[in-house]
């Protein structure tokens, strides 16, 4: 079956900044998205885990995008201006994908 | 003093409290105990549904009055006041830079809900009422303190705030259930309370005690990752602040003329420190500022604080100034 | 009239409605405030369990009679026969094409537990009683309503089943928790009621408040997605097909002799639409329907209709008719 | 015999039981009833918590007492000699290697808590008391199982033993979290039992039945994966183990003078087998053991016997030799 | 360390439809997988979220499998029948593994 | 923007574990990691779901750590001899992130 190019973004950011992150990618013309939950976690500013928490404040979810690969620069483009100032992990790779229509 | 030895005894004996050390002794011993998140979450939605309620209840044969006004307008004044005394203290005890000191100043012009339910346990123990407008007056109290950091960290909040801000501040989840179930309590009255009574009334302590375990566990973890973040003077701060906050509760309460209940509960909401609301609004607003001071300080060290010693302290303060009243 | 509208404000101010509204409430205007689905299943769990034993209980003296065999083919045919009312009237009123109108047909065969509930507690409400068995009634409706709408779909709804379909829908989580509980409230009777009462009797009313309020954040969230999905007609089938449906119910259970209560909860049952059971075998067997419009008509203007107005209307109903019988 | 059979009708006719096997049954059947597991974790607990504090509770009037480090004494005993007659049986009654036989053997010297628990409330349906340390003996029996398995393993268990391990063995949450509560109820007495009676007390029944029911789910489901896992042998073993290890827990008891109550309580734990820490403690320490021969034989196969036959053997064991005794 | 090549499929798809995708994954001889939560979404069907939803009817899973590259063209194969008519958002990508054996 | 090379490990592992290789990690020169949960999966040693299982034992959970490709190596060694006899299939993937400072 013929397999396709597509670029899969993932990003790790502050639970609280989710839905700003998600407007900003429908901005950018992202036709979908999923949002996996972090359990816990450490870096430059310690550790944290879901069950230190009350509320998400100190929560992280992972916003996962499957993009066409000439899409990636204008979701950049728009992502990193808010992700910036925030935790804002950003990683792309490359991926196939089967169904190019769906993207 | 005899009387706070003797409510600090009491409050220190009572299970809910046990419960609490409990949590934190089995965190710093780094035991793997632990309560589910969902599951704290959804006890932090019965204890607000239940304290809102039963506040509702009680002022349903009064209705709403010029006193609940008042009590606001003391609670939303005391809430922006008090950043700007934190920040000052933090200044000179501290070596916290603005951006920081402002996000922590936020959280103790704020309040914790759970300390407030705390205190209005303490009361039912030793038999005293509050008016039930007090819980509508924590709701007011979440938000201006965030306002009023935001103000000192750019001269010029607005910058901070987008309209999506705006929302999430006011229409956060714990504000809106608070007034909410005031209302549907104020509505319903006794006779919507008979109908619920053995689910948000009996057992309340019970359910108390749980959450306070894992309250306990979160502050004894955040104890154990505190090394390296609290410095003295932080941890001195940790412990002033919540009485300065209390003492200008009793002040604010007894200008408007609050019951002695009513008088402690002020006194409780203005010494504590908020560890949701205010934290998730710095994490969009102020995402410079590192939780790890904010949220230590106000979990690890003035809630166990005020939960343990503040409550009886604050409420001898109350009993002192309200017989000096009468 | 008069009766209805007594009725009506009763309902609609009662602790149970009022906090639906504020969870509807909360949702519209974008308040952050959320319950975590872990609880949400754990409570629906708790309340079919609770509704299953209570309904078992009260048979227990009487054992299983022909009645409940009467009353069981009574909901299995409303069940089945329902679905192509809806599908009729959905061709007349909405341009939905057949997949989709199929779809949201099961929906309206399937019944919605939780409204049953509600209907049981405005029953306790008026110090009426039921049928014990009309829980075991609810269960034997929720599967028949697929079935006759793949039927429509394909004119040959096997080839959309396979065994494993077969085995989700008739073994589905609610159908066995409600027989289960059932038949162990009808094994144990009094006895097994005095040992759990204090757990499913007296906080049930409680703790159905706090499921409500996260049935309207769902049912506000969800109307606040419907733009754009909700036509006119789909809007005006929500709110008249209930009414269709708990006619038929009032029909069918005054042909079998129902007490005015079983009347009551018969027609709410066929009133009722389903979001548990009918989505997710939709999503499995007719993957091209919309989620987007079979969850929101039930979950977003049926339910609601039913919770606020329809109650209070098949009520009313069910009384005049067993008045006019007896 | 005639009392084990009117015992064990009794057992499998209360709500408890049947709660179990309607979870057992519907994951036998496949069906998709789930309970979430932070539901599940959140419930355990509460379960702890409540028999702890209950425990505590009932000694407070007492104190500490040397009957209390005799009793715990005879369950650290029984806790480390059980795992090297359960691996002396299985490696006649089975083909286990020696470090799968060695992990099964840790599960049977260890316990279940809420095999005791369900065996506290058999005792209160038949109006019998026990010992209110009962509860600080089953924390004691925790752990020394583990070491006994691990020295059999490698005649040098500390090899594998990390100092990471002995403390998530010595200060697992279910340990500290029933100590932790034990002694609250002894500080706190018949006071602080009044103040959350209405939660840890009335509804804890109910709340058992919620919790077996997912029980049951667990175990139907261990057994529908057990195919391929469980020989002959195996199975006969996990029948057969629990009643030995209950005659060890009767002989220890009646040398240490427990009353009739607690003998049975000491003779539960002692045939009990553990499903969460003994599991937690293998993945780390032995890891090449197979998790699916452990849990499945402590799950599917000695818990569901334990909690339909063995409480009523057991009871009538300990009634038996209290009666020959006294 | 020699590290070896290997495939990590991804599957986004309905949470009732997932035990049927892994059981035709293992009819496809793979030999492992992980479910993995989703708390929320977007896509051309709108927006949802776990907290919406009673059930898990409105959910999705993301099912994850590490295989051996020879083995995607069978799994694909298998797979994809069964998640075309559905969400069903398949990605490959490629990835190194420290021991094959497991695969 | 300019994207830089960074290499992605993902690692699954008993929950018992976690901590365990963790520390591991953070000895191996790690500056952050994630923890995202696993709800079930299937392998060699058969089935299992979070829902099964009373206490976290039963369970998987999956650590995810960016780091810059040179530091492979050394967070191989370090975590590898941890995992080697436990489940502990660990992934390793090529990607792009923007800020590279934050690794
Ligand atoms: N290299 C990394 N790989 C994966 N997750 C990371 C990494 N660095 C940071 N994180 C996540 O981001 C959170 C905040 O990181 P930091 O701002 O460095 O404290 C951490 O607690 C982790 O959950
Ligand atoms: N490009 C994408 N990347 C990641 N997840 C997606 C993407 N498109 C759709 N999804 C997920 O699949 C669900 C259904 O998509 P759709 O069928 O397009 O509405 C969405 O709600 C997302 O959770
Ligand atoms: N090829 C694989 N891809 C993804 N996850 C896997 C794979 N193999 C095993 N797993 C996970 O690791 C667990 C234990 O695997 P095993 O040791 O093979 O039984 C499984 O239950 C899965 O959750
Ligand atoms: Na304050
Ligand atoms: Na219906
Ligand atoms: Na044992």
């Amino acid at each position: 079956m013929k397999l396709y190019d597509a670029k899969r973004v993932a990003i790790i950011i502050e639970a609280p900044m989710q839905e700003r992150l998600t407007d900003a990618m429908e901005q950018a013309g992202v036709t979908g998205y999923s949002v996996l939950p972090v359990l816990a976690g450490s870096g430059k500013s310690g550790q944290w885990s879901a069950d230190d928490s009350i509320g998400r404040a100190g929560g992280l979810v992972q916003v996962i995008c499957i993009v066409r690969p000439e899409a990636i620069d204008q979701l950049i483009d728009h992502a990193f201006p808010l992700v910036q100032r925030h935790i804002g992990i950003i990683t792309i790779a490359d991926c196939q994908v089967l169904r190019p229509e769906l993207f | 003093m005899d009387g706070f030895f003797s409510l600090a005894i009491d409050n220190l004996g009572s299970p809910l409290i046990l419960s609490f050390v409990l949590g934190t002794v089995a965190a710093l011993a780094r035991s793997d105990l632990s309560f589910p998140e969902a599951a704290a979450k959804a006890i932090s939605v019965y204890l607000l549904f239940a304290i809102g309620f039963k506040g509702g209840v009680a002022i349903a044969p009064y209705g709403l009055d010029v006193n609940l006004f008042s009590a606001l307008i003391a609670g939303v004044v005391l809430s922006a006041v008090v950043p700007f005394l934190a920040f000052g203290l933090l200044s000179v005890m501290t070596r916290l830079d603005r951006t920081n000191a402002a996000a922590v100043a936020a959280h103790y012009g704020s309040i914790s809900i759970v300390t407030f339910v705390a205190g209005t346990s303490v009361l039912t123990s030793q038999g005293m009422s509050s008016e039930g407008y007090m819980v509508a007056v924590a709701a007011a109290m979440e938000a201006p303190a965030i306002l009023s950091a935001l103000w000192l960290i750019s001269r010029n909040g607005s910058s901070r705030m987008d309209a999506g801000l705006w929302r999430e501040i006011l229409l956060n989840g714990s504000i809106v259930l608070l007034i909410g179930s005031f209302l549907i309590g104020l509505v319903t009255g006794e006779e919507g309370m008979r109908e619920i009574e053995p689910f948000i009334g009996a057992p309340f302590k019970g359910v108390l005690c749980l959450f306070l375990l894992d309250m306990g566990l979160i502050a004894g973890r955040g104890i154990r990752n505190s090394r390296g973040v609290l410095t003295p003077g932080l941890f001195a701060f940790g412990l002033v602040m919540p009485v300065i906050g209390a003492s200008l509760g009793l002040l604010a309460g007894s200008l408007i003329g609050l019951s002695p209940g009513g008088l402690f509960l002020l006194a409780v909401l203005s010494a504590s420190a908020s560890y949701i609301a205010v934290p998730a609004a710095m994490r969009v607003a102020v995402p410079e500022a590192d939780p790890g001071i904010y949220l230590t300080l106000s979990l690890a060290i003035t809630f166990p604080f005020n939960l343990t010693l503040g409550l009886p302290l604050y409420l001898m303060g109350a009993s002192a100034i309200s017989g000096g009243l009468s």
